[in-house]
């Protein structure tokens, strides 16, 4: 088994954070992971993105060609991403910021208004992420959230948890189709 | 030991610590920035323990210095390491060339210490993105007069940390300095690992300029002649370092090449790519191996020359650069088998299915 | 009672430092345009502002930043003064002067 | 009926054409502006030379619309020096950040202003490596974190801001050296015209001149633009006295 | 024509003022120093001659300048070039060492210069004896990424100028920096000479930084990428460009390898001795040859590969460090010839009769 | 009989031991004895370590008894640095030319000084490059010829001499900055007292300290050695003048 | 009427820098020796000397040097002032007082 | 033919420029010359010496192995270079400045005091050489000295060529072998 997963939108959407969350939890659970960063220019703004790859064995290549997932934040990577996406994969993208309903053939496409669920978009992403793919637990991102956040730090937790939990109610209630479509 | 999930750059970080760096100089580089500001962040974090009455964790790791320059890095290496200190440096591409004078010094004077460059693409300012278009750079010298570095490729964050740990061990043994070079992609990506066990070996250093204390000779550090005769012989000396290290330290990787007819070989990332192209291939049946050099000096030339004489004809290199790794290969496969350069730059790695269909090309 | 606003281009390139700001006579009222691809957001106009014309709207322009908008009615009394346009970085307002054909 | 036309309040601009990559309220691009004008106002667009830095504004030739060259860490002045001498019609200007000119750079800058190299300087010390992404550097204040001195620069370890002006206000050569801030309007239009002070030098031929500016790095301060201005305000003209320090 | 007798520093400074060079911008360094204080000489003479009133003999040649180190100088080269004018720089080894991050970034913006290298002894200070240790630094590569230069190799005070006036042309031809590698004895010596006719070359260069006067267009000088895809591109037409240099631009001398079953081959210095121990072995019916490459870059492996392949089994390699070009050979020969290295370092020249006693032993 | 014994008026030195290739003449010979005596003086000797520039004096470990390591041209500071941090119980001395310091290294020197390093700085003045032959250094004088500058230095082409002391002296850090000279037995003793002065600071971890010390090149010069310290008396300390520029 | 001379070799070694010279009680006279393989004949010592005591001689020491020499006549009175001692660049003079043992 | 000369003796005594002074007067014979400065220490002092070859046709190697004539000015030199010179060969030494007379078989040994002969020794010896070896005209070396010191140097002309006369005389009448032994 190996899932590759590549998550873009703005700088600030915390994509990169989104993705090390993923990767770290997923070698929590015993995997083997990579993480990459885009790093674009040296300096900040533009679009940013990351590619997260897990599996049960040691990875190759940690460069994806084409992912199994695609989460977007933006209408810029959508653009670049979606044609890469695998067949049978699947696309999670902000409906909040993406107005057009992205189009492509083969690929289960999954809208989540994620940044209006939640000032922090990329955990209600995460929440819908954990919910439809089922592959990593969520106690294991919580137990990652309480170790990372901690000392004065720690009363980000609870808004982090319920982010990530409004995320997994929406996908409950919509079911995993593009809801707002 | 439970797993690990770290950045290339932290791991080496992290990997010296173990090791007992003593100090660290050096300049900000992305994409090597991250080595310096961790070092920072454990210099300080142990700084603020001592305050506190605490023990510092790193009690070695004595001096953090982010210096003025690449120059004014490597020059403070110089002499970190003439006193007798596990020092190092990391830095990336254009920095690296602003190293080389400094370098040739330290090579000449036998001086052990670390150097870590975390390639970007070039030439030039260039790109931020992974090449390994600075081979010829620190393999065969991009420094005056005859010298060698001692050279690891990692090719996982965990190889990042356990050959930074070998490279102390190794340059302090030999006298000699070493060097990680390792593709952007190694430094910035995490990657889950475990710690490796590298036991650190402590070497006397009588040599090294401490004040002369109770010694009665002086001791210096320098290589300078005026005349050839005397160089001669310190040359020599140094020729017969370097063929001992041929000798005893070439490392490298063999994959699958038993019954292997197509040879496929990389270090660094690509290498990654090639071994699950060549698993790739095998499950169509293709009879491929993998050799992936782990030291890039000394350069395995032998296992290349044993394959090719027994039973490889084809040979396939993948780099990310205009092909400079792949002249080392052609040196140590003398003609006896066809060698075929796959050439990736710009920043791009290539998928394992571009490096299938070119394994393809030659089955 | 519609107004027929013309953009004018022939506008001399060079001006002394001190008068750099194009001075007319008589202008009826100011309008400060926002070039949304320029605009990141920064709110430094907002800020400067000394009648409080500009605020961050609530939408991103290509490269994914809130812009800025002007509050729009004329009556809110730009006084040209163009310290918005002397402190964006961007250079993303531009001011213009309605002037009498 | 009233017919109105809207007329530009201020000239289009030429040399600058915006759309920059720095970050919301970087003051790179106030700066970039106003050299713009500047070249603009004087109407030497054309006859212009860039030196581009390393540093955020690596990018400034994409911004502004003269010739240039974009060279390596540091250099500028050492390659500005060839271009002016080489091509003394020329209006050659360097941009450099406090990275690229007051730590590896330091040399070049010395001795091009000791030969009074006949060329501008635009020095932005914005207290900080941007483009690497918020490391310390040599104008790092007294106590101010980076993340390379991340509980505050100590002088035991990194030694006291530089000040450029002071250092090169003891050599001989410089006709004009002056510090500058770009923290608010009033000091915007201080700059403006010491840039232009700056290029009448060189276009009379009087000597080496450096403007040094004051200017900020909201991202690696981790501050919101105008707090970043409110800390250039208080605290960097504190250690960085603005004024003349040299006018010959 | 009258015979000329120069010192090969002052022949270098010699061709580049025929060749019109407008800046020279360097650091003294022995022994490299006879070069800037050649140009010195020329250019405060004429700035005599028009304070006389007088017309200056080399009113092409501009600006002399002594800068504060070999990195200003190799960056104001860098500077000039842009500008659109000939320039060049001159230093020795650790000089040359300290340039490399210039040079790289003059290669990757196909900047046209002229950068000569007296060698001397390295590593590190070393001494100032001849040695050809920077042969790696020049022919692969001592700047990081991908990049090369156009290097000859004089091997007579002659040459020292010929191939300086060459080099203008064929930097200014292709866009390309290019090197004058020669070792010590070559710059310190004096020596006969006729002076040789290079007919100068002008090219347009509209891509120069020059203000942009009536131009529309800004020119601007970089080689910097966001994302990899341009940078792709743009290193393809690097490498295009090397593929055409490689094509057109190769010399070498050969020299009685017709009937030869034994080749010899050295470039500067050690190849004049290599050439008389040809001729003393022939003497004793030995059948040898000589092959010297002019050009380190692009290399002339075709000759070697061709004289393997018909008639030589055994190439006897002279150089003066560790072996380097002796690599270069090697990829040449591909395994069809025995390679032998004979390796002088640390200042010695070997004599006619050692070579020729190594001749022998392969003999 | 009267019977009488030799005793030596002076001590016997211990660190420096002679026998130098220096030119006759040639104060690198003095300084070093200098040095020598108030090594010995300080009885020190087993704690010094000496870093060498590349220089004429590039041999001086050859004649100092010391531990010491030779660096690259001007690069000394750094790699004083990094010994004196990692040593602190050690005593740190860098001996460096003017074409070391004040040229190629100019750089290293100023941020070394900026962090106030705990190292001796000895810095000798010749207004020349001894070692490659008589070019021009920074602080060759005006009008002064070299092989560089044949019809002696014009300012325009390579600007004014470079006053290390007063370039130093704008930094917070340095705790010490004297300028002296070698000229005569006056001035030797008063350099003797200035090393001393300089030494004590780094044992006593007061800061950095810096002596500039002015010296002839006989050689280079094309003088005798008399009149070579006649050209330091007379034009030398009128570009350079003597003094202590900062004590602490 | 000869003199016995013995040289005495345990000397302090540290003296403070006022002091750096040794001072005795009632020397004799003073001694100066010239260290030949040390001595580069610049002369330096030749022009200092108050008393005009030292000169260059005609001949070489192994580096080809003409080195300098004492006018070792006692009756010459050196004054032990050390003006050449500290003059020499080689340390190549040694001063020696004679003392009654 | 070809004729290889090395010159070796303390710097300051004349021996760089008494090769660069035979060499090209080699090389306005019409020969083929090469001439190489012994560069030691960056630094001045010490022993120094040149090689001097000049030949018929293209010269190998400008490095001497074993000189055919050896001119020394001072002991160590002679001790270092005397061993190489060739079977055959011809030493002029400088018998005022080096007492002892050299020993070696089979070479021709001439002393010549030229720093006795004249304050510009060099020069002197230089006479000896034509006069002993007779491959170089006098008027050749006249001929470039009048080119070389031109203008307010002219004056050293006359002093320089008496040097030589001096030399030149020495050896009429003494004939080529070691006088003063
Ligand atoms: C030789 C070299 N060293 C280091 C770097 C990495 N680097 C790029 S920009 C920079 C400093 C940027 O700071 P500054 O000059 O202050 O400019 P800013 O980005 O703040 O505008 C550094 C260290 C480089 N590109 N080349
Ligand atoms: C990188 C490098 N550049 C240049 C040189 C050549 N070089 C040796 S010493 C020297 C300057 C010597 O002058 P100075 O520092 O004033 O010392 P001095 O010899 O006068 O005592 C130079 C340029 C070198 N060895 N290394
Ligand atoms: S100052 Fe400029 S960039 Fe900032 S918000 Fe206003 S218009 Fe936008
Ligand atoms: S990182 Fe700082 S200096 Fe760079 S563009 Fe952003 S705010 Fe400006
Ligand atoms: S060349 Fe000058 S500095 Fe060097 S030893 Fe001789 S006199 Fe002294
Ligand atoms: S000062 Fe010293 S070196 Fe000079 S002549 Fe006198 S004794 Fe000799």
């Amino acid at each position: 088994m190996k899932t590759e997963i590549i998550i873009a939108g703005f700088g600030g959407q915390g994509v990169l954070f989104l993705g090390d969350l993923i990767a770290y939890a997923a070698v929590k659970e015993g995997r083997y992971v990579t993480w990459v960063p885009s790093y674009g220019p040296e300096s900040r703004g533009g679009t940013c993105n990351c590619q997260v790859i897990y599996a049960d064995r040691p990875i190759g290549s940690p460069a994806i060609a084409q992912p199994d997932i695609l989460i977007v934040f933006n209408k810029p990577s959508l653009e670049k991403f979606l044609p890469r996406l695998k067949r049978g994969g699947v696309l999670f993208y902000d409906n909040f910021l993406v107005k057009e309903r992205p189009e492509r053939e083969g690929v289960k496409i999954i809208g989540v208004p994620a940044f209006q669920l939640s000032k922090m978009g990329n955990m209600a992403m995460l929440g819908a992420f954990l919910a439809v793919t089922k592959e990593i637990s969520p106690e294991t991102i919580y137990q990652i959230l309480e170790e990372k956040l901690k000392g004065p730090k720690a009363k980000f937790i609870p808004i982090n948890k319920k982010a990530i939990e409004d995320g997994m109610k929406y996908i409950q209630k919509q079911g995993d189709q593009d809801a707002t479509n | 030991m439970s797993r690990l999930y770290m950045k290339g750059n932290e791991a080496v970080v992290e990997g010296a610590l173990r090791a007992g760096v003593e100090g660290f100089f050096g300049y900000p580089i992305t994409p090597a920035s991250e080595i310096i500001e961790t070092f920072a962040e454990k210099y300080f974090a142990d700084r603020e323990r001592e305050k506190r009455g605490e023990k510092p964790l790193y009690p070695k790791f004595r001096v953090f210095m982010q210096m003025e320059s690449e120059i004014a890095s490597i020059n403070a290496v110089m002499g970190g390491a003439a006193a007798g200190c596990r020092v190092m440096t990391a830095s990336s591409s254009p920095g690296i060339s602003l190293k080389q004078e400094g370098i040739s010094y330290i090579a000449a004077c036998e001086l052990p210490c670390v150097i870590v460059n975390i390639m970007r693409g070039g030439p030039g300012l260039g790109s931020i993105q992974p090449e390994q278009g600075d081979y010829f750079q620190a393999v065969k010298g991009g420094g005056h007069g005859d010298y060698k570095l001692i050279v690891f490729a990692p090719n996982s964050v965990q190889e990042m940390a356990e050959h930074t740990m070998l490279l102390f061990n190794l340059t302090d043994k030999y006298r000699n300095p070493g060097m990680l070079l390792a593709d952007g992609y190694l430094g910035q990506m995490k990657e889950s690992m475990e710690f490796p066990e590298v036991p650190i070996e402590e070497y006397d250093k009588p040599w090294a300029i401490t004040g002369m204390g109770e010694r009665e000779k002086q001791n210096t550090i320098e290589f300078l002649f005026l005349t050839p005769e005397p160089m001669v012989e310190a040359k020599k000396r140094l020729l017969e370092k370097y063929k001992k290290i041929e000798a005893n330290e070439v490392r490298y990787e063999a994959y699958k090449v038993d019954d292997a007819k197509i040879l496929v070989t990389a270090f660094g990332t690509p290498s990654r790519v090639a071994k699950a192209a060549v698993d790739l291939a095998r499950e169509k049946g293709i009879k491929v191996g993998l050799v992936r050099p782990i030291t890039l000096w000394p350069f395995p030339y032998k296992i290349y020359r044993d394959l090719v004489t027994h039973q490889i004809d084809r040979v396939l290199v993948v780099e990310l650069s205009f092909g400079q790794f792949v002249e080392d290969v052609r040196l140590g496969v003398e003609g006896k088998a066809e060698v075929k350069l796959y050439p990736r730059f710009g920043g791009i790695v290539p998928t394992e299915e571009e490096v299938l269909e070119k394994i393809m090309e030659l089955a | 009672m519609s107004i027929n606003v013309t953009l004018q281009s022939s506008v001399p390139k060079k001006v002394g430092l001190g008068q750099r700001r194009i001075h007319l006579v008589r202008p009826l009222s100011f309008v400060v345009k926002v070039l949304e691809d320029f605009c990141k957001g920064c709110q430094l106009c907002v800020n400067v502002c000394p009648r409080h014309l500009l605020k961050l709207s609530n939408h991103t322009n290509a490269k994914g930043y809130l812009v800025v908008e002007w509050h729009n009615a004329k009556t809110a009394g730009c006084i040209g003064c163009g310290l918005c346009y002397e402190i964006c970085p961007e250079q993303a307002l531009r001011i213009y002067a309605e002037v009498e054909q | 009926m009233r017919v109105s036309a809207l007329i530009p309040r201020y000239p289009e601009p030429e040399t600058y054409v915006g759309r920059t990559h720095y970050c919301p309220g970087c003051g790179h691009g106030t700066l970039h502006k106003l050299l713009g004008e500047v070249i603009d106002e004087l109407g030497i667009r054309k006859r212009v030379i860039l030196v581009e830095p390393v540093g955020c504004s690596v990018l400034a030739l994409r911004y502004l619309k003269v010739d240039g060259v974009q060279g390596p860490h540091g250099r500028a002045p050492a390659i500005a020096t060839a271009i002016k001498r080489l091509r003394p019609e020329a209006i050659v200007i360097t941009y450099q950040g406090d990275g690229d000119l007051a730590a590896i750079g330091t040399n070049e800058i010395i001795h091009a202003a000791n030969r009074g190299e006949m060329f501008t300087v635009i020095f932005v010390n914005n207290a900080v490596y941007g483009m690497t992404g918020g490391q310390m550097a040599p104008t790092t204040l007294i106590g101010q974190k980076s993340t390379t001195s991340p509980t505050g620069r100590a002088t035991e370890y990194f030694g006291y801001p530089l000040r450029i002006c002071e250092l090169l206000n003891t050599l001989e050569a410089p006709v004009y050296l002056e510090r500058v801030s770009l923290h608010d309007v009033e000091h915007i239009t201080k700059t403006r015209a010491a840039i232009k002070k700056a290029l009448l030098n060189q276009i009379e031929g009087r000597g080496f001149s450096l403007v040094e500016v004051l200017s900020n790095c909201p991202t690696n301060w981790k501050m919101t633009p105008e707090e970043s201005w409110r800390f250039v305000k208080e605290e960097m003209t504190k250690v960085f006295p603005l004024g003349v320090f040299r006018d010959r």
